[in-house]
This record gives structure tokens, C-alpha cells and sequence, in this order.
């Protein structure tokens, strides 16, 4: 028995060297595509799940429901927002012979799901969870995310600061390891541009109380305030920031502080906040446009950044399978890390083949009062940052 | 019955419940072989003095020292593995299990140390032998199998006693051993006690003058948490003092 | 000084939150994990009058009268034929209670977030001891307040007070002495559960109103009801002042130590003072 | 002392019957749920010991379970998998002792209160200060699997048989711990720990042992659960997963050998097949529950023991 060799850090990469787990890579054709998707639709993200849900079924249904001439048929399973269920509910699937798996949504999960797609040798597709660690140079061979990081939403962060000639900086992270990076990301560029950070609080995860953080926020003479926390933390900090006011006297800004759902569970308050965007249905290119009037048909709601990212990287990756003309998923993860997509939802993508990331613009906006029929809180781009100025290049 | 070599030995003995001095300084020898018959009014403080000596009250003053060693410090289970056995006021005896069961348990905590886990418990035939052997003492093998909850009120009292017996204490601690013991039992029960004694130290509180009369060899009276006098059964019954400040209110 | 003023909303905010379990724990002894949901439940259907009415005042009246009431139905449904059993098995129910509400709340309201307006009157901050104080937090403060001393009034002054203890420190005897039990048990249940409601409703306009917004309460509010004291008002008050006035202080100086300080907190008083630090009982046996 | 009462025989053949139904049925996701229920009902029989047979209702076993898991990710690539099993149980026994240290100081309620802090207090550990350790809340990828006489462990077929060796060892120990004379002390100290103390037993040296016992239990299991999933994270020191073994023991029924296992297959076959049939799975279980614990006095293993016609239910 020789020794296996494993890196905790890269624990994808370095589990290929024994024997292949599951029989012989079945060559002939299956009956169907089956994709495992492996969502939230309880807890936390509940919300999140039924919107990605709706994004990949339309993506489906664009393409007549066929890849490689088969059927393609969707297991939706709920991970509860824990990577227990997800990984307990992926393994179900991969054993029903599942030929790629799709989610999840918490980084926790995707983590977790990325042990086993190496371990089983099957694609996994991520279109939302941003943690850095998914897309790590000569990671998971078998990952691959279309939307963004959150390293390149904290560069966004950094352009906006210049263009808006933020001076002082005062923080608020989340104490979690993904978020800490990026503050640390964010001090580091801040200096390099010459914009002084005034302070940083790490707040636990889950926070439900900031009045003591916004207190000091308040008093400090920053003008420029970085909430660097995700999901429900970003609505507590903005609905509690309100009440003081905190956005008349200084300029609110995160990587991924505001969105349609999560305004509208701000409320009023968030008028004024802007954060970077992952998708966003004003975006004007033809596929976008075909898509938002395809979805608003169908669901009679505006696509949230969930959806769209969904469909998209749903969409790019049936598009490169059916271009193999081939049934081997080797032959997929080989060509999907050489694609490009010249009319993605938000504009060309290039899939960067060291770490599997989608290289893509980066869209920046603000919350406004929409106009009927748009929800009377939306997001308006202000900015659209290219991708040269938001990821770091690699071999 | 051997008598003479003292068994069991208090100091000046203080047990307080806040300010209240329940037990205010008791100083006394007991020598083996003998039934003492400790008797006072309510709050004498009686109780609180057994519970002392069992480790079930901690001491602001004084020592308690059996057969030589002083066991002030020790912890319940600790003193009566050296050798020191009570019952309860209050019959507490393990339910759910049968009266055989409970003695074998009594047996498992003397011999062992450390309970054994490799056997299972039905192969200790020494076991089985220490508790039918008492069983036989306190005339219970004919409900050996019986759950020793649904016994006769006299009958778990008798249990209770077993299960000190088990412990093969030098010093015996009974508080009210016949209480709810019907009257046609009452008999079989003190015979019971006197066929115990066997070299061991008995003190039994008793609040029955009759009964405590006829089964102690010496009685010891305490009021307000301290010793009166003591003396057989026929001196305390003349003895003034006590006459006065305990039998005068005999209810 | 602001820091103390904030502080004092943390508390009064984790006094109402705790009320509710402090009545249900210590008076019928039930570990109420349901607490949460019911926290939960009482800001939907805040936001669901207020979506109807547009008044958060009709809200604040309302919503605990209907969570109470389907609290009270609960209890006599189910809690009833398990009281004479091992207190686990009361537990065991609460569990399922959490997942019968969670899974009735998604059915009714869907997955996405609700959200509750900060009232108007409260809505602009006030500059006090040179910094800017939110005005909602003085309500928190004032109505926290009214709130613990009506309870107080309620149950160690008034004379349905006095039943309730009765009936919890000994249901026999309260009952030969013709305290109906079972009804006194529903009435406490109910209360308890307004109150859940009542927290849910007051903190609604502060965090996110989605399904998990229960699940992260129920550990905050242990902790307040195990330093109080079971089943102790008083106890509950100065514990949440305890807390609150921890957790500021934690904020302003290691915001990453503030969940560490709650639980060392705890846990000390668990291994001090089991009963509580406030209550009468000395160490529990 | 009691001879095997027909129920026990039933309970240990439904067990058996469902191993054997793992082995011979070919479908991945059965094999899965019940490689699933032979690790969490190796945690439930654990738990048991102290909640069931001592008495003792400890909500802090997410911390014993989880530290077991951390162990085996940590060590296994350095020390190989079963060295690590084994300083998992040793992880689990250690952290047990600790836990006890503080906990036995108070009892009954204040006992549980107690062990769910302290655990909820290795949970934020976890998942923020020792982040260099543990991953943090993403936890750690990649656990290994067993490596031995050259079995690819990887296979499920294989590590379920693995998983099978260990549970019944497990059964075995606990079987042979609950009638020899220690189980009988644990009894006694559940009926009356006044008496059990009076009669010459140590009676917190016997809690803490049998804590011990049960954390070494859990950290075994917790290992094995990491080991199937390849993944470890906070979420299994997390006091919902004390809650869901708390559940799943006296839904089969307290104080029995078995029935916590079958608690757990039914805890876990409802929620998976539920999940299939309607996507509010979730009110439908809390449902099951509520009416578990009205009708099912002594659980499953109460069903049992009417069925087998032996006496009614092991202890009250």
C-alpha cells in the first residue's frame, strides 16, 4: 500500500494518486443528463435556492431540455444551509449516477461538495458562492465557478473608494475566515492608493446587534464606511445603521453588501448604499435582454443576481458540454477550462484555466426608489470595472 | 457479646445551620456490642447528629474518629468503607430492581473498588452468596425476587437495614428503624436488630419509650443539640433531670 | 456615556426576549426550545398587520394576542397529557413545536425576507451625551421597563401571581386548595408565548425577518433565564443587565470576544451559583 | 442478572435484518443511509449509557462528536486512520472528563444547561479562534478513509462493512458494560444516588467514568462520520446535533440497548424519505415527533417489549 501523499491546504488536487473509486468511466451513452443540484431552500439561504432554482430551470427549457440529444433531468436536494445534508444528499445523487453537480450556495457547503467531486471524479458548477478558497491556483480540478469572487468584489470596492474620492475608512467585518481575508485585501490596497483606514471591528458571525460598532462609526471622522459582511449581518448593520442616520453624514459601500432581496429587507435605509453586483437585470446586451423578458414571463418577477448567475453559467457550461459532442467528463473539464463566452448575461467571460475562475467585468451600483415595474428598491450600475483591474494574473 | 475497645468516638461535635447551633458540641465514646438508644424531643437535634457522624452534614467543629482513624474528612462512601452503615429516616432503597438485586448491588460496592466490567454481573457467585446470606439475616427469602418497591412498609425498612449489613459495618447507624413497623411486627423487627449486633456498634434513634427501653443496652439523651446524660434503661427512666426536661412532655 | 445607553437597549431588548422563558421555564419547568419560533413567529405576524394596517402600534398590541392564543391551543393539544411525565419528554415536544412553526411560517409567508419600517416616531436618532442615539432604542429602553415591571407587579404582587406560583412550586396541593391547574398552566404557557411574541415584534424593526432569525435567539435567552434564576423576574431583569451591559462594553473594546464573554459568563454562574445569581434558593442540590 | 427478554432478541434482529438489507441491496443511496445509521446509532448507544442507564441528560455530546471528527482529520494523514480512530476515542474520553469536571459540580437540569454551554463554547472555539486548526466554519475537506490489508476503503461497499465491524464491537462492549457489575452501579445510582453513595459507591467517580465511556463513543463515531462524508466542520459541535441524538434516543426508547439505534434509523429513514415525498418534510417530522412523544411512552423499544410480551418497557 503506498503512502498517500495529502496537503491539508490542497486537499483536492493531491487525493487523485489511488485507485479510481467508482468502476470503470462509463463511455457508452446514459439515458439521461442527470445533474445533481445541491441548493439551499431552508434556512439561512432559503431564498437564495429557489431563486437559483428558477434560473437554472429556465436555462433548460431555453435549450429545449436536451444536451448530447438526451433529456436533461434535475434532482433539486436542500442542504439546509449546512455542509452535512449537502454532502449526505450529493453522495445519494452521485450513487443515482448523477453526471455533474450544481450549487451549493453557502461556502461551507461548496467546500464540502468540492472534496467529493475530486474524490468521485464529477464536474462541480458554482455560480455563487464567492469564497476565495474554491478557485485556488492548481485547486479542484473538477470545479468551476462563472460568477465572482469575493477577492474581486473587494477590488471593486477599492476602485469605488478612489473614483469617489473616499479619504477615511472605518470597517466592519465579519469574523469569519473568507471575510477577514478580504478585509485584509481591502487595508492592503487601501494604503497602496493612499486612502487611510480609520479602524476595523470584527463582528461575530450572526451579529444581531451593531449600535455599539455604528456608535463608533458614527463619532469617527471616516467618510467612507466598508461593511464587509454577508447575507442577513448586511441587513442587521444597514437597518440599525438607519436609525442613526449613519448614510446622510458618510458614504456606506461593501463587496456584496445590498441587492433587490436583501433591500427589500432593509427597507428605506438602504437608499444610498452601493455595493458591487453580480447580476443585475438593467445590464444591456441582447442575451440579457432575451432572458429578463424569458424569466419575467415565466416567474413574473425580475431575475435576482441568483438567478441570472445561474442561468448564465448553467447556459456556458451545457454549451461547452454539447460542443464535446462527447459523453467523457474529462473531456468537458478539459475544454470548459479553455472556454470563453462572448455573450454572457454581463459580457465576455474568460474561463481562466489555472484556477478555474471566471475572469468577468465587475458591476458596482447604488439603491435607489425604482419606478413601477421596476421593485421600489433597486440597484442602478454606476460603475462597470473591467477585469484586468479585478483579478491578478495567472499562468 | 465482647465489649470494652470503643468503636466509635465524637469530639466535641458542632453542626450549624446558619446561626442555629443544631448540634452544639458532642463528646461521647460508643464500644462495640452494644445498642444505644439515642432519644430526645423534636429538633433535639438527633438526626442532625447521625448525619454528622454519616458524612451527610459537615462539621463546623470536632472530630469523628472510628476505630482509631479519624474519618472527619472522609466522604460518604468512604467512611462506610471504613466500616460505618446507616439507614434513613426516609426508607431509600433502589427501585425498579428486585430485593435480591439490591442486596447483590450492596455486595458489588463492599468487595469492589473499582466495579468490575469485563463479566457479566450473574457470574460473581460470591456475590450471590454475601446477599443471600443477609437476605436469610433479615427474613426476606421468600420476596428475593419481589421489586423491592411494591414491599410492606416494614419489610423495605428490614431491605434498608440489609443493606448496611452488606457493608459489614463496625458502627450502625438506624434512624427510626420501626417507624410504620405494625405492631404485630414489631417484635420480629427488634429480634431482628438484636440478632445483628454480633459485635458491632448499633445507634438507633427511636422515638417509641417503650420500644427504645426494652431493645438498647444504654441510652443516650440529647436536647437542644447537646448530650443530657446517659445510663441503662432503668437509670434514665429515674433520672430526674431527664424526666423533666424530655419524659415530662412524653406525648 | 453613549456606549451605557446602548447597553441599556441591549438589555431591555434581551429582558423582553427572555421573559417569555423565564415564565415558561420556571413556572412549569418546560425547557422551551420553541421559544425561538415563537420569537420568529410574532415578527411575521407584526409584519403581516403592519403590511394590513400600516401601524406598528396595532402590531405591538396585536401580534402577542395572536401568538398567545396559538400558544395557549398548543399547550392543551399537546403539552397537557405529557406534564405528569419526565420533564425530557416536554422538551422532546418543543423540538417538534419548532419545526411545526418554522414549516407553517414558510407555507404562509414563502422564503424571502420581510421587513418591519422603524416606526416614524422613532425613526430619527437623537443627539444625546455628544453622540448620535438612535430614538428606537429609547423606546426599547422605556417600553423594556414598563414591560419588567408589569410582570413583576403581575407575578409577585398580584394575587393571580400568587396562583401561578402556587400552582408551580406544588401542583397537588394548589389543586386541592381549587386552583384549576391545567388552566393556570395554559394561562402561563400563553403568556409566555405572547411574550416570545412581544420580543419578536420589538426586535423586528432591527434584524431581518426571515426563518432563521429564531434559531440564533434561544441560546441568548438561556443564558439570561439561567443567571436570573428560574422563574425569576427579578432574576431575568438584572441578568439582562448583566449581559447587555457585557456585550457593549465587549463591542466597544474586543468585538471578537463578545459570544466568548457571554458563555464564560454562564458557565460561571452555573458552577457559583446554579440557581442563579439573583435568586433567593442558595446552591441547588 | 436478566436473561435476554424477547424483546431484545426482536430489537437486535431488526438491526441485524437491517445490515443484511444494506448488503444485499444494490442501491448506493440505502447503503448510504444506513452506513449513516450504524455511526450515529454508535453516538446514540454512547449517549445512552449516561442518559438512559445513569440518568444523566447531558446536551453537550456535539462536543465529544465533533472532537472525535477533528481528531481523525488532523491526525489521520500523518498517523493513518486507525491510530487516529483510536486518539478520536481517547479525544472523545478527554474532552468527556473535562466537560465533567465542570459539570458534575451541579445536577439534574443544571447538569444539561451546563453541558450545552460548555459545548456551545467549544463550538465558537471552533469555528473562530482555533481557525487555524479546524478550518474555521469552512471546516476541513478531504478526510481520509481507512487504509488496511490493501481494501479500497473509498468504495462505500467497503467502508460500510468496515462500519459494520466497528458498530458491532461497539454493540458488543456496551452490551457487556450494561450487565456487568458497573452497569448495575449506574443503575443504582440512577434509582438512588443517595443510597448508591451510602452503600460504598463513589458515585461521581462512576458518573465520570461512564461520561468517559460515552465521549469515547462519540468521538468514534464522530471520526466515522467525517471519514464517510470526507469532511469535517463546526456544524458537528453545533447542540443541534445533541438535540437530534437526544431525539432519536428516546423516540427508540431510553434505557434500552437497542432502541436508540432503531430511534436513529427511524430518525433518519423518515427525514430522507420525507424529503422525497413532500418538500415540507420538515413540519411533517416535527409532527412525527409530537406524537412520538404523546403515544410512544417508551418509544420504540416500548413497542417491543409488548410486542415480545416481556415485561413492560426496561426501567420506567
Amino acid at each position: 500500500m503506498h503512502r498517500r501523499t495529502f496537503l491539508l491546504s490542497s486537499a483536492g488536487a493531491a487525493l487523485s494518486a489511488f485507485a479510481p473509486a467508482t468502476g470503470v468511466l462509463a463511455a457508452d451513452e446514459p439515458a439521461d443528463f442527470h445533474i445533481a443540484g445541491i441548493l439551499a431552500f431552508s434556512g439561512a439561504y432559503g431564498i437564495i435556492g429557489k431563486d437559483m432554482r428558477q434560473g437554472v430551470e429556465l436555462a433548460i427549457a431555453d435549450r429545449g431540455g436536451k444536451v448530447l440529444g438526451k433529456p436533461i433531468r434535475v434532482s433539486w436536494e436542500d442542504d439546509e444551509t449546512k455542509p452535512q445534508p449537502a454532502v449526505q444528499k450529493a453522495t445519494r445523487l452521485l450513487a443515482g449516477g448523477a453526471q455533474m453537480m450544481f450549487g451549493a450556495v453557502g461556502s461551507a457547503s461548496t467546500l464540502a461538495l468540492q472534496g467529493l467531486a475530486d474524490q468521485r471524479k464529477i464536474p462541480l458548477l458554482v455560480t455563487i458562492s464567492a469564497d476565495d478558497k474554491i478557485t485556488r491556483p492548481n485547486g479542484s480540478r473538477y470545479t468551476f465557478r462563472t460568477s465572482n469572487t469575493l477577492g474581486m468584489e473587494i477590488r471593486m470596492c477599492i476602485e469605488f473608494a478612489k473614483v469617489k474620492g473616499l479619504k477615511k475608512i472605518y470597517g466592519v467585518t465579519a469574523d469569519y475566515q473568507a471575510t477577514r481575508d478580504g478585509w485584509e485585501l481591502f487595508a492592503a490596497e487601501a494604503k497602496k492608493a493612499g486612502i487611510a483606514i480609520v479602524g476595523n471591528d470584527y463582528a461575530p458571525l450572526g451579529n444581531r446587534d451593531y449600535s455599539v460598532i455604528v456608535d463608533k462609526m458614527a463619532k469617527s471622522d471616516a467618510d467612507g464606511i466598508a461593511v464587509i459582511v454577508t447575507g442577513n449581518d448586511a441587513v442587521t448593520f444597514l437597518k440599525q445603521s438607519g436609525q442613526v442616520g449613519l448614510n446622510k453624514s458618510k458614504t456606506q459601500f461593501g463587496p456584496v453588501l445590498q441587492d433587490e432581496t436583501l433591500a427589500a429587507a432593509v427597507g428605506p435605509a438602504a437608499v444610498g448604499v452601493y455595493s458591487g453586483v453580480r447580476y443585475h437585470f438593467t445590464v444591456d446586451n441582447p442575451a440579457n435582454k432575451k432572458f429578463v423578458e424569458a424569466y419575467r414571463a415565466k416567474y413574473n418577477e425580475w431575475p435576482s443576481s441568483f438567478a441570472g448567475e445561474a442561468y448564465d453559467g448553467i447556459s456556458w457550461w451545457l454549451d461547452v458540454v454539447e460542443s464535446t459532442k462527447s459523453w467523457d467528463r474529462e473531456t468537458w473539464v478539459d475544454a470548459f477550462a479553455k472556454s470563453t463566452r462572448e455573450n454572457s448575461l454581463e459580457g465576455k467571460k474568460v474561463m481562466r484555466g489555472c484556477d478555474h475562475q471566471a475572469a468577468q467585468v465587475g458591476l458596482w451600483g447604488v439603491v435607489t426608489e425604482g419606478q413601477a415595474p421596476l421593485p421600489p428598491l433597486t440597484m442602478k450600475i454606476t460603475d462597470v470595472f473591467d477585469a484586468s483591474k479585478l483579478f491578478d494574473v495567472c499562468s | 457479646m465482647s465489649a470494652g475497645n470503643v468503636s466509635l468516638q465524637c469530639e466535641n461535635i458542632q453542626v450549624a445551620f446558619g446561626g442555629l447551633k443544631a448540634v452544639a458540641g458532642v463528646s461521647r465514646s460508643f464500644q462495640s456490642g452494644r445498642i444505644y438508644g439515642l432519644i430526645g424531643p423534636n429538633g433535639a437535634g438527633k438526626t442532625t447528629l447521625m448525619n454528622a457522624l454519616s458524612g451527610h452534614a459537615t462539621l463546623a467543629a470536632g472530630q469523628v474518629i472510628l476505630n482509631g482513624r479519624d474519618i472527619t474528612k472522609l466522604s460518604v462512601h468512604a467512611r462506610t468503607r471504613a466500616g460505618l452503615g446507616r439507614s434513613f429516616q426516609i426508607t431509600k432503597i433502589f427501585s425498579g430492581m428486585t430485593v435480591l438485586e439490591n442486596l447483590k448491588l450492596a455486595a458489588f460496592a463492599h468487595r469492589y473498588r473499582v466495579q468490575p466490567f469485563w463479566m457479566p454481573a450473574g457470574r460473581f457467585a460470591e456475590i450471590r452468596q454475601d446477599a443471600e446470606k443477609v437476605l436469610a439475616q433479615i427474613g426476606l427469602e421468600r420476596l428475593a425476587h419481589a421489586p423491592a418497591e411494591n414491599l410492606s412498609h416494614g419489610d423495605q425498612r428490614a431491605l434498608e437495614v440489609g443493606l448496611a449489613l452488606l457493608s459489614d459495618p463496625s458502627v450502625l447507624l438506624l434512624d427510626e428503624p420501626l417507624a410504620g413497623v405494625g405492631h404485630e411486627r414489631l417484635e420480629q423487627a427488634l429480634e431482628l436488630i438484636r440478632r445483628i449486633v454480633a459485635g458491632r456498634t448499633v445507634l438507633l434513634i427511636e422515638h417509641n419509650m417503650d420500644v427504645v427501653m426494652q431493645i438498647s443496652d444504654e441510652i443516650v439523651v440529647m436536647v437542644q443539640g447537646q448530650l443530657l446524660g446517659s445510663g441503662t434503661p432503668a437509670e434514665i427512666r429515674a433520672n430526674p433531670a431527664v424526666r423533666a426536661a424530655y419524659l415530662g412532655n412524653d406525648e | 456615556m453613549s456606549t451605557i445607553v446602548i447597553g441599556l437597549s441591549l438589555s431591555f431588548l434581551l429582558f423582553l426576549l427572555a421573559a417569555g422563558l423565564t415564565l415558561i421555564f420556571g413556572m412549569l419547568g418546560v425547557i422551551n426550545f420553541a421559544h425561538g419560533a415563537l420569537y420568529m413567529l410574532g415578527a411575521y405576524v407584526c409584519y403581516q398587520i403592519v403590511h394590513w394596517t400600516g401601524s406598528f402600534w396595532i402590531g405591538l398590541a396585536f401580534a402577542p394576542l395572536v401568538v398567545a392564543a396559538l400558544g395557549a391551543a398548543m399547550e392543551v393539544v399537546t403539552l397537557r397529557p405529557v406534564y405528569n411525565r419526565d420533564h425530557i419528554y416536554q422538551l422532546l415536544l418543543t423540538f417538534g413545536f419548532i419545526l411545526v412553526i418554522e414549516e407553517s411560517v414558510r407555507l404562509i409567508w414563502g422564503l424571502d425576507y420581510k421587513q418591519v419600517p422603524t416606526p416614524d416616531l422613532f425613526s430619527q436618532p437623537i443627539a444625546l451625551f455628544g453622540s448620535q442615539i438612535p430614538s428606537y432604542r429609547l423606546f426599547i429602553i422605556g417600553f423594556g421597563a414598563l414591560v419588567s415591571v408589569l410582570l413583576f407587579l403581575l407575578l409577585d404582587r398580584s394575587k393571580l401571581g400568587m396562583v401561578i406560583r402556587a400552582a408551580s412550586s406544588d401542583s397537588e396541593m394548589a389543586q386541592t386548595l381549587g386552583v384549576d391547574v391545567a388552566k393556570v398552566r395554559t394561562a402561563v404557557f400563553a403568556l409566555g408565548s405572547g411574550l416570545a411574541a412581544l420580543g419578536g415584534v420589538v426586535a423586528a424593526p432591527l434584524v431581518p425577518i426571515e426563518l432563521g432569525m429564531g434559531f440564533s435567539v434561544i441560546i441568548d435567552c438561556f443564558v439570561v433565564v439561567i443567571i436570573g434564576g428560574l422563574g425569576n423576574i427579578k432574576g431575568a431583569i438584572f441578568a439582562a443587565l448583566l449581559l447587555g451591559m457585557a456585550r457593549a462594553a465587549g463591542f466597544t473594546y474586543a468585538p471578537e470576544w463578545v459570544e466568548l464573554i457571554t458563555f464564560v459568563l454562564l458557565i460561571v454562574t452555573l458552577m457559583t451559583r446554579p440557581s442563579g445569581l439573583f435568586s433567593r434558593k442558595g446552591r441547588a442540590a | 442478572m436478566s436473561m435476554l427478554r424477547l424483546d431484545q432478541i426482536l430489537m437486535a434482529a431488526a438491526v441485524a435484518a437491517m445490515i443484511v438489507f444494506a448488503m444485499v441491496s444494490t442501491s448506493e443511496e440505502s447503503l448510504n443511509l444506513i452506513s449513516l445509521i450504524l455511526i450515529w446509532g454508535l453516538l446514540a448507544i454512547g449517549f445512552d449509557l449516561i442518559f438512559g442507564m445513569a440518568g444523566m441528560l447531558s446536551f453537550g455530546h456535539a462536543a465529544m462528536f465533533g472532537a472525535g471528527g477533528y481528531a481523525l482529520a488532523l491526525l489521520a494523514p500523518q498517523f493513518g486512520f486507525l491510530p487516529s480512530l483510536l486518539v478520536a476515542a481517547v479525544a472523545g474520553a478527554a474532552l468527556a472528563f473535562l466537560l465533567s469536571v465542570f459539570a458534575l459540580r451541579v445536577s439534574g437540569l443544571f447538569f444539561s444547561l451546563l453541558t450545552l454551554s460548555l459545548a456551545q463554547l467549544v463550538y465558537i472555539l471552533a469555528s473562530t479562534k482555533l481557525r487555524a486548526f479546524t478550518g474555521g466554519l469552512d471546516g476541513i475537506p478531504g478526510v481520509l478513509r481507512p487504509a488496511l490489508f490493501g481494501v479500497d476503503f473509498y468504495n462505500n461497499r467497503n467502508y460500510f462493512y468496515f462500519l459494520v465491524v466497528v458498530f458491532v464491537i461497539g454493540v458488543a462492549i456496551m452490551a457487556l458494560l450494561r450487565i456487568s457489575p458497573f452497569g448495575s452501579a449506574l443503575k443504582a445510582v440512577q434509582a438512588n444516588d443517595v443510597r448508591a453513595e451510602q452503600i460504598g459507591y463513589n458515585v461521581q467517580r462512576l458518573r465520570q467514568c461512564a461520561f468517559m465511556i460515552s465521549g469515547a463513543y462519540a468521538g468514534v463515531s464522530g471520526a466515522l462520520l467525517a471519514s464517510l462524508m470526507f469532511y469535517v466542520s463546526p456544524q458537528m459541535l453545533h447542540w443541534s446535533t445533541s438535540g437530534d441524538v437526544l431525539i432519536m434516543t428516546l423516540l427508540g426508547g431510553k434505557g434500552t440497548l437497542l432502541g436508540p439505534v432503531l430511534g436513529v434509523a427511524v430518525f433518519e429513514v423518515l427525514k430522507e424519505e420525507l424529503s422525497q415525498f413532500t418538500e415540507h418534510w420538515y413540519g411533517v417530522l416535527g409532527i412525527v415527533f409530537i406524537l412520538c412523544t404523546i403515544f410512544l411512552p417508551n418509544g420504540i423499544a416500548g413497542l417491543f417489549a409488548v410486542l415480545g410480551r416481556g415485561r413492560k418497557g426496561a426501567s420506567k
